[in-house]
């Protein structure tokens, strides 16, 4: 029998939520049935700033590689990389890496624009919600995307946002979309690791997009699309790579996963296989908008952008200029498509967005 | 055999006691606490229509008897007989049911309620009460006495004598065959005694036995028929109110002759204490205190007479540097403006609160206790506190007035009620104070123990310190005050020499509109 | 305007339900002198166990119940420890907020994330707590067991001595507490939202707690109160983006306000409504 | 039935042996709840065991999670002894975090750093509890409730921190700040996370907490108002100063332990949740357990610093969810308390 290759995953939330630690344990169960030689470990609920000495017990226990899932695990991270030079090391979210540390990232930005298309085709009112955690780039970049595609459709609509200053908040999370609501916002969005938003849109029967994991049956009738992720398409990559030696520590320094659409790390739908729930189809089939001076059914633009974005050489990106920001200065120039880097860093939000959004540059 | 030592030469009920079985029996009862043998095998009888007396120091046991009797205590052993059956009384429910009657030593009243809710606590009955239906039953139940007081009136509104019928008031409206008041007297007033004293002898035609606990020698043998006398837990003896003497119960309680108490001297020349159009303001922000003006000489006692919310507390409190007023005190001669009172102590004004627990800290040691004016001066070195001295100090004061304690370090609480009110005035007299006021300085104390406070004062009085003793307590009042005064409703009336006013008069004086000034 | 108001208010209604129903079930146990600062560890326990019922039997009015027993079982514990073993009742009900959190926490794994399908209407829950409010304010001013429950808070002597089980009044407010306390738990995760995720009850428990010193102990005050305290929570987001102030300045602010109010409320000396004896053990016979 | 009657003195070998055995029923206790888990209870016990106290690793995560414990308990003792009910250590901890962090941020290179963080963590911990204090001296408003509310209050306050004015540069837009100055850095024993000069200051303010209210004549103060206002008002005792200094010893104690965190293990102001950890809470059973003696918390918080390092130990090694240490802290705490009861009173059975 061969040796087997023992990861260890640390995660900042518990594994029982819906949200962003739940999605990389099911990777981590995805990537075992995958990747018979593996063996794995988790430690869940790793509070930021504390991981160091998880990852010594982790390493004294026998880990061959460490994957640490929260972008404040950052330094700690890199301090063990160094602690630990044999030790191959991967941190989710963050942009430092080291000979033996690696970084990843499997983003949503495209699969928003596609959701702010639809959006856009169903708000009648002109006015979609959004219920955000925290105004970091990740955020802004996906309300952004969300709202140039809401644009694209209804070049007045609006997308309002609501900031609960929390990942996990059931409660904040349903007020925030009460409010939005009663400001009559008709279609909703969020950033948050429960199902809230969808199930108390469904219940005052406003169409909504899941977020991060499978939610359509929440709310059958009203989950329009949404985003998945599939952590598994990055972790099977890395992990075979380390074990056939391809990443050996020392040769990580410039591994850095930016996986998309193109590599399957993400997925359009509100539930897996399901990219536009049926029920909205026609409704988006009806619904018309402009494409280079060409009249086309939101419904086909969403489905063509899907499959140019899928393929293996996208030549569509939501964020290529010109774009303005919301205040009219210019940020991505004509011809322009932004960088990893730039979006990894973006603090402006596109026209459109409304409500309070910090750091915002002038 | 037979627990009860030396039965009482005068005990010739015998012949009574044997034709029917008494109303209640309690027999060999014996309750120990941690340390203390509470009741030690106690017996007595009580008949229907009498009025058993109960008879003892401070702490020898006679609320724990009663409190068995009530089902709020369980004996270790003995027996308790009802119409000759036994029963067990397990809690003051069963003792109600049986129709067993308690008003407790200290009164036990929500203060918050009204008198009308205070006395449907008590009563059964339906669910439903709106305050329509409970006036109702209460007329309905009160049927035959006028009602005493506004049924709307908030308890703690009321005064100590109030608060006493209100307590036996609420024990009538059930039906009782025995009625246990434990000393009921010792917050009242003479005018109020007498009602209460009547209501008694009502009761006893009526068939009531009556248990009665008082410290207060000359209503037992004026009101009762029957007296038991206990001490340390044992019962030392029983006698019919009317062949025994006053001596001869002294001595039974104390185990030993009273010693008499040292003559009043009469006060020297000068003006200690002098307050002018004395203002203040209760808690409530009304007047408590109303434009009081007095003087009080080097060694001189003033008996301040006032029931509890007459403005005693707020005057005394002015005094002490415990509530701000207007008008003007001086002291020797020098206005008084210090606020604090340990400003006003370090001047030479002691206080000896109306509450134990007003002034002293159980939890801390006795030493500790003592400390409580010294600790910022004499016993600080630095920011240092002198732990040795301290000791000292507290062990010189624990002889000098005879505190009884294992050792200076012991906690306060674990001392008795009438040690722990002697360490007090101990701490008060300690240093050596000019003008010391003084609250119900012996307020639930024994006659033992009454009687050594009460030379104490005397003593120091003599050598030249003030005294102003506000109490309720009219004997005690007139034992020890050179001038007597009168507080009512924040009005003082007197001072006058001692001789020239009565009790029954100050007494009225204490509780009544009317009376005008001598 | 008029709808807006409206929608304000059924907001302030939706989320001052639990709100109201914990603070009543802690306002009796504090009016018989008990405090219990376990409100959120039984609440949470309350939702785990309504939701878990839900989930396993489909049956709404069964999740209820057992929600209230399993918060008047908590409850319980706190007062065996604190009535029968006289523990410090503050430590207690802290300890109780751990071991609710915690034991929710964990049984209820299995159904983290999971989602009811046929969730509870919210309004039966809110009209109940008025009903409650309204009668718990009849009970305790014109019913004779609700003399006594005052009196055991004020004076437990006074009622003890008067054949009063004062140790069985407070148990029974205790578990009536408590089951409140699971009934809160049981709106939030059958009605308010209709799922189980560890750590739901958000700190509502020790709002509950702040409010019943808020309302000065009285029933139909806590209506306003929770109500009051459900309009702040939902302006925090309502008023989000009408003004420049950060938002966390808003989330602060319904914490701000408790703590405003009771300083105003100090100032004015409006306070002194507190039971008598609350928060001291009573035990017949001790001195 | 079971009656309860007070030991006329209490024993100290009784004591002992009471709360022995509630700690052993207490393990029972949960020793339960892990086999209802799955995992035999002996196991678990033997790698807490092994893993807290039978290994360099595991002291040095013991003591970690001790240092803030110990300020905090310390402070926390003293305040109960006070009557100061202060149940806001948690917020105190973040404002003496903020404190800290404003000094090793915004003060020019060269100055001495560190010893200017704890005295502006201290500051800012201190005043931090002093609006509770000061309400509750002048009119007499539960400090349970507004040191709580506080809690909140500061929490929303650090974030607003570190998502608005005090954001990194370099946290790509995340809330933190950027990491501190090397001489904002508390040094540490070896490889370990153990930044020591936290544990000298709590030890010291540990024991000349002790003899504050032991030897010195402030310390009778502290204790009269503690046991009896009403005691310490008729002997006119400075009441208010006395709360009023309380809640600045407190809260600053609990803000020297904010600025250990960050300046030993963060090196960074972060979002509040992640900064605190409970410690404010867990603190409170230290000072309960040191039942008035702040020197006693010198054992009391290593003990929860065992349980805390050893729920780490569960979640690493068996896999067990974080709410275990809920459970066990819990169930841990309730009996502690039932013991407190049965060695003060002996049981009587019968009526
Ligand atoms: N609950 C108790 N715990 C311990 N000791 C007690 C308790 N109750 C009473 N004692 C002790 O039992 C003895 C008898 O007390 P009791 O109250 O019966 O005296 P008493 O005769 O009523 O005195 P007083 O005249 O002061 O009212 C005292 O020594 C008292 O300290
Ligand atoms: N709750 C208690 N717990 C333990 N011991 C007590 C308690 N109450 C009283 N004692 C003890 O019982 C004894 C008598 O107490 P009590 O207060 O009744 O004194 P006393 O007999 O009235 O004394 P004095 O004549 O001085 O008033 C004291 O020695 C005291 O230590
Ligand atoms: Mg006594
Ligand atoms: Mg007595």
């Amino acid at each position: 029998d061969e040796a087997k290759l023992k990861a260890c995953f640390i995660y900042v939330g518990p594994v029982g939520d819906i949200g962003w630690s739940h999605a990389h344990d099911e990777a981590r169960k995805l990537t075992m049935k995958a990747l018979p030689w593996l063996e794995t470990q988790y430690v869940e609920s790793v509070p930021e700033g504390q991981a160091l000495p998880v990852i010594d017990r982790l390493v004294k226990g026998g880990c061959q590689v460490v994957l640490t899932t929260s972008f404040g695990f950052m330094d700690q991270t890199l301090e063990a990389a160094r602690k630990y030079p044999k030790v191959v090391f991967a941190h989710a979210t963050g942009f430092k890496r080291a000979p033996n540390m690696a970084t990843y990232m499997a983003d949503f930005y495209q699969i928003y624009y596609l959701n702010g298309l639809m959006a856009g085709a169903l708000t009648k009112s002109g006015k979609v919600g959004y219920v955000g955690a925290f105004p970091i780039p990740e955020l802004k970049r996906h309300i952004s995307a969300f709202a140039l595609g809401v644009r694209a459709v209804n070049p007045q609509a609006t997308v309002n946002v609501k900031w609960i200053s929390a990942w996990v908040s059931p409660v904040k999370a349903r007020e925030a979309a009460e409010a939005l609501m009663a400001e009559g916002n008709d279609v909703l969005a969020f950033t948050e690791d429960t199902a809230t938003v969808v199930q108390v849109a469904g219940r005052k029967k406003v169409p909504a997009f899941g977020h991060y994991s499978s939610m359509q049956r929440f709310a059958p009738d009203y989950v329009v699309s949404g985003q998945l992720v599939h952590w598994e398409k990055i972790y099977i990559d890395f992990l075979s790579k380390v074990r056939d030696g391809t990443y050996a520590p020392g040769k990580l320094q410039d591994v850095d996963y930016w996986w998309l659409l193109r590599e399957g790390a993400v997925e359009m739908g509100g539930q897996p296989g399901v990219p536009i729930n049926p029920k909205f189809v026609d409704a988006l089939k009806k619904a018309q908008m402009t494409v280079g001076g060409k009249q086309v059914s939101v419904y086909d633009r969403v489905q063509e952008l899907l499959k140019d974005m899928s393929s293996s050489k996208p030549g569509f990106d939501p964020f290529t200029g010109p774009i303005q920001d919301r205040h009219g200065a210019t940020r991505v120039p004509a011809g322009k498509t932004l960088t990893k880097e730039e979006l990894n860093q973006m603090q402006w939000v596109a026209p459109g967005v409304t409500g309070p959004v910090a750091d915002e540059p002038k | 055999m037979n627990p009860i030592r030396a039965p009482v030469p005068c005990g010739k009920l015998a012949a009574r006691m044997e034709t029917s079985p008494p109303l209640l029996r309690l027999s060999n009862i014996t309750r120990s606490f941690p340390g203390v043998v509470a009741n030690d095998h106690v017996s007595l009888d009580l008949h229907a229509g009498e009025v058993h007396a109960l008879l003892g120091e401070n702490g020898a046991g006679k609320t724990t008897l009663m409190n068995i009797l009530y089902g709020l205590d369980a004996p270790d052993s003995g027996e308790i007989l009802i119409d000759g059956r036994l029963v067990r009384m397990g809690s003051p429910a069963q003792a109600l049911r049986r129709g067993i009657a308690l008003v407790p030593q200290h009164p036990l009243l929500v203060e918050r309620h009204t008198v009308a809710e205070n006395l449907a606590l008590g009563l059964r009955g339906g669910w439903l009460m709106t305050r329509r239906r409970l006036r109702a039953t209460l007329r309905e139940r009160l049927a035959g006495q006028p009602l005493p007081m506004d049924l709307d009136t908030r308890v703690e509104n009321l005064s100590a004598g109030e608060k006493q019928r209100l307590e036996i008031l609420r024990a009538l409206l059930r039906g009782v065959r025995v009625l246990i008041l434990d000393e009921p007297t010792s917050v009242l007033t003479p005018q109020e005694v007498e009602p209460l004293f009547q209501q008694l002898a009502q009761l006893k035609t009526r068939g009531v036995g009556i248990l009665f606990i008082s410290h207060k020698l000359d209503e037992v043998l004026a009101h009762s028929d029957r007296i038991t006398v206990l001490r340390a837990g044992r019962k030392v003896g029983e006698a019919s109110a009317r062949e025994t003497t006053r001596e001869q119960l002294v001595k039974l309680m104390l185990g030993r002759e009273a010693v008499p108490r040292p003559q009043l001297a009469p006060p020297r020349p000068g003006v200690r204490l002098e307050v002018q159009g004395l203002e203040v303001l209760s808690d409530r922000g009304t007047r408590a205190v109303k434009n009081i003006h007095f003087s009080l000489a080097p060694g001189e006692i003033l008996g301040i007479a006032g029931v509890a919310g007459s403005g005693q507390r707020e005057l005394v409190e002015a005094l002490t540097g415990l509530r701000p007023y207007q008008g003007q005190v001086r002291f020797e001669g020098q206005l008084l403006r210090a606020t604090s009172p340990a400003e006003l102590f370090a001047q030479g004004v002691a206080h000896v609160p109306e509450e134990r627990a007003a002034g002293t800290v159980p939890s801390l040691s006795v030493a500790e206790n003592l400390a409580l004016r010294t600790w910022n001066t004499a016993l600080r070195r630095g920011p240092w506190l002198d732990r040795a001295r301290m000791e000292r100090e507290a062990l010189g004061i624990i002889q000098t007035y005879g505190i009884a304690t294992p050792s200076p370090r012991t906690p306060l609480r674990l001392l008795s009620g009438g040690n722990i009110q002697r360490a007090v005035l101990a701490r008060e007299l300690a240093g050596s104070p000019r003008l010391l006021i003084a609250v119900h300085p012996t307020y639930g104390v024994d006659i033992g123990a009454t009687e050594r406070v009460h030379r104490l004062l005397i003593e120091r009085a003599q050598e030249g310190m003030s005294v102003l003793l506000v109490t309720e307590d009219l004997e005690e009042l007139f034992t020890l005050s050179h001038r007597v005064a009168s507080l009512y409703q924040g009005e003082l009336r007197g001072p006058w020499p001692a001789g020239e006013v009565d009790v029954e008069r100050l007494g009225r004086m204490m509780t009544q509109a009317t009376e005008g000034a001598a | 305007m008029i709808d807006e108001m409206l929608q304000a208010l059924l907001r302030a209604l939706s989320f001052g339900t639990p709100l109201l129903l914990a603070c009543l079930g802690a306002l009796v146990n504090e009016r018989a002198g008990v405090v219990n600062l376990g409100v959120e560890g039984m609440m949470a326990l309350g939702a785990l166990t309504a939701f878990g019922v839900a989930t396993e039997t489909e049956s709404l009015g069964l999740a209820v119940a057992l929600s209230l027993v399993a918060g008047a079982l908590a409850a319980l514990l706190h007062g065996f420890v604190t009535l029968t073993l006289r523990a410090n009742a503050y430590v207690s009900g802290l300890a109780l907020t751990m071991l609710g959190l915690g034991v929710s926490g964990l049984l209820g794994n299995r159904y983290e994330g999971a989602i009811l399908m046929e969730p509870a209407p919210e309004l039966p829950f809110t009209v109940a707590a008025g009903v409650l409010a309204v009668g718990l304010w009849a009970f305790l001013y014109a019913t004779r067991p609700g003399l006594v429950l005052r009196s055991v808070g004020e004076n437990p002597a006074a009622a003890d001595v008067l054949g009063v089980s004062v140790a069985g009044v407070r148990y029974l407010a205790v578990a009536v507490g408590g089951a409140l306390a699971g009934l809160a738990g049981a709106f939030l995760s059958l009605a308010y939202r209709p799922a189980w995720t560890d750590g739901m009850t958000a700190g509502l428990g020790w709002i509950a707690v702040a409010l019943v010193i808020f309302v000065g102990w009285s029933p139909p005050r806590a209506v306003l109160g929770s109500v009051f305290f459900g309009l702040l929570y939902y302006l925090q987001f309502r008023l989000q983006d009408q003004s420049r102030v950060p938002t966390e300045l808003f989330a602060a602010m319904p914490y701000l306000l408790v703590v405003g109010v009771l300083a105003l409320a100090g100032l004015r000396r409006t306070q002194g409504s507190a039971p008598a004896s609350l928060g001291k053990p009573y035990h017949r016979g001790e001195r | 039935m079971i009656r309860l009657e007070q030991e006329p003195r209490p024993r100290r070998v009784k004591a002992l042996g009471v709360y022995l055995g509630m700690g052993v029923l207490a393990f029972a206790l949960t020793g339960g709840v892990f086999a209802a888990y799955g995992v035999s209870p002996w196991e678990v016990y033997r790698a807490l065991l092994e893993g807290t106290l039978g290994e360099r690793q595991g002291l040095a995560e013991v003591l970690r999670r001790t240092l803030p414990l110990l300020l905090i308990g310390s402070g926390l003792t003293l305040a109960f002894r006070v009557g100061f009910f202060n149940i806001g250590a948690e917020g105190q901890l973040l404002m003496g975090a903020v404190g800290g962090a404003a000094v090793a941020l915004f003060l020019p290179p060269g100055a001495p750093s560190l010893p200017l963080m704890f005295l502006a963590g201290a500051v800012a911990g201190g005043l931090w509890a002093l609006p509770a204090a000061w309400l509750r001296s002048r009119v007499d408003v539960n400090e349970i409730l507004t040191t709580l509310m506080l809690n909140a209050v500061a929490s929303a306050f650090v974030l607003y921190l570190v998502s608005g004015p005090w954001r990194g540069e370099q946290v790509q837009g995340y809330t933190y700040t950027d990491a501190f100055p090397d001489a904002a850095s508390l040094p540490v024993l070896g490889d370990t996370l153990v930044h020591w000069p936290t544990g000298v200051l709590g030890a010291v303010l540990a024991v000349a907490l002790q003899v504050l209210l032991t030897r010195t004549s402030l310390g009778y103060a502290l204790r009269v108002v503690g046991a009896s206002p009403r005691a310490a008002r008729y002997a006119g005792l400075p009441t208010g100063r006395v709360v009023l200094l309380t809640g600045l010893l407190s809260g600053g104690a609990a803000g020297l332990a904010g600025v250990g965190e960050v300046a030993g293990i963060h090196h960074r102001l972060l979002d509040p949740t992640q900064l605190s950890l409970g410690y404010g809470f867990t603190a409170i059973i230290v000072a309960w357990l040191a039942r008035g003696h702040p020197a006693l918390v010198l054992l009391t918080a290593p003990l929860m610093g065992v349980i805390l390092a050893g729920g780490d130990l569960l979640k690493i090694s068996f896999n067990m969810p974080f709410r275990v240490i809920d459970v066990f802290s819990g169930v841990l705490l309730f009996c502690l308390i039932s013991g407190e009861a049965l060695a003060r009173y002996r049981v009587r059975w019968g009526r």
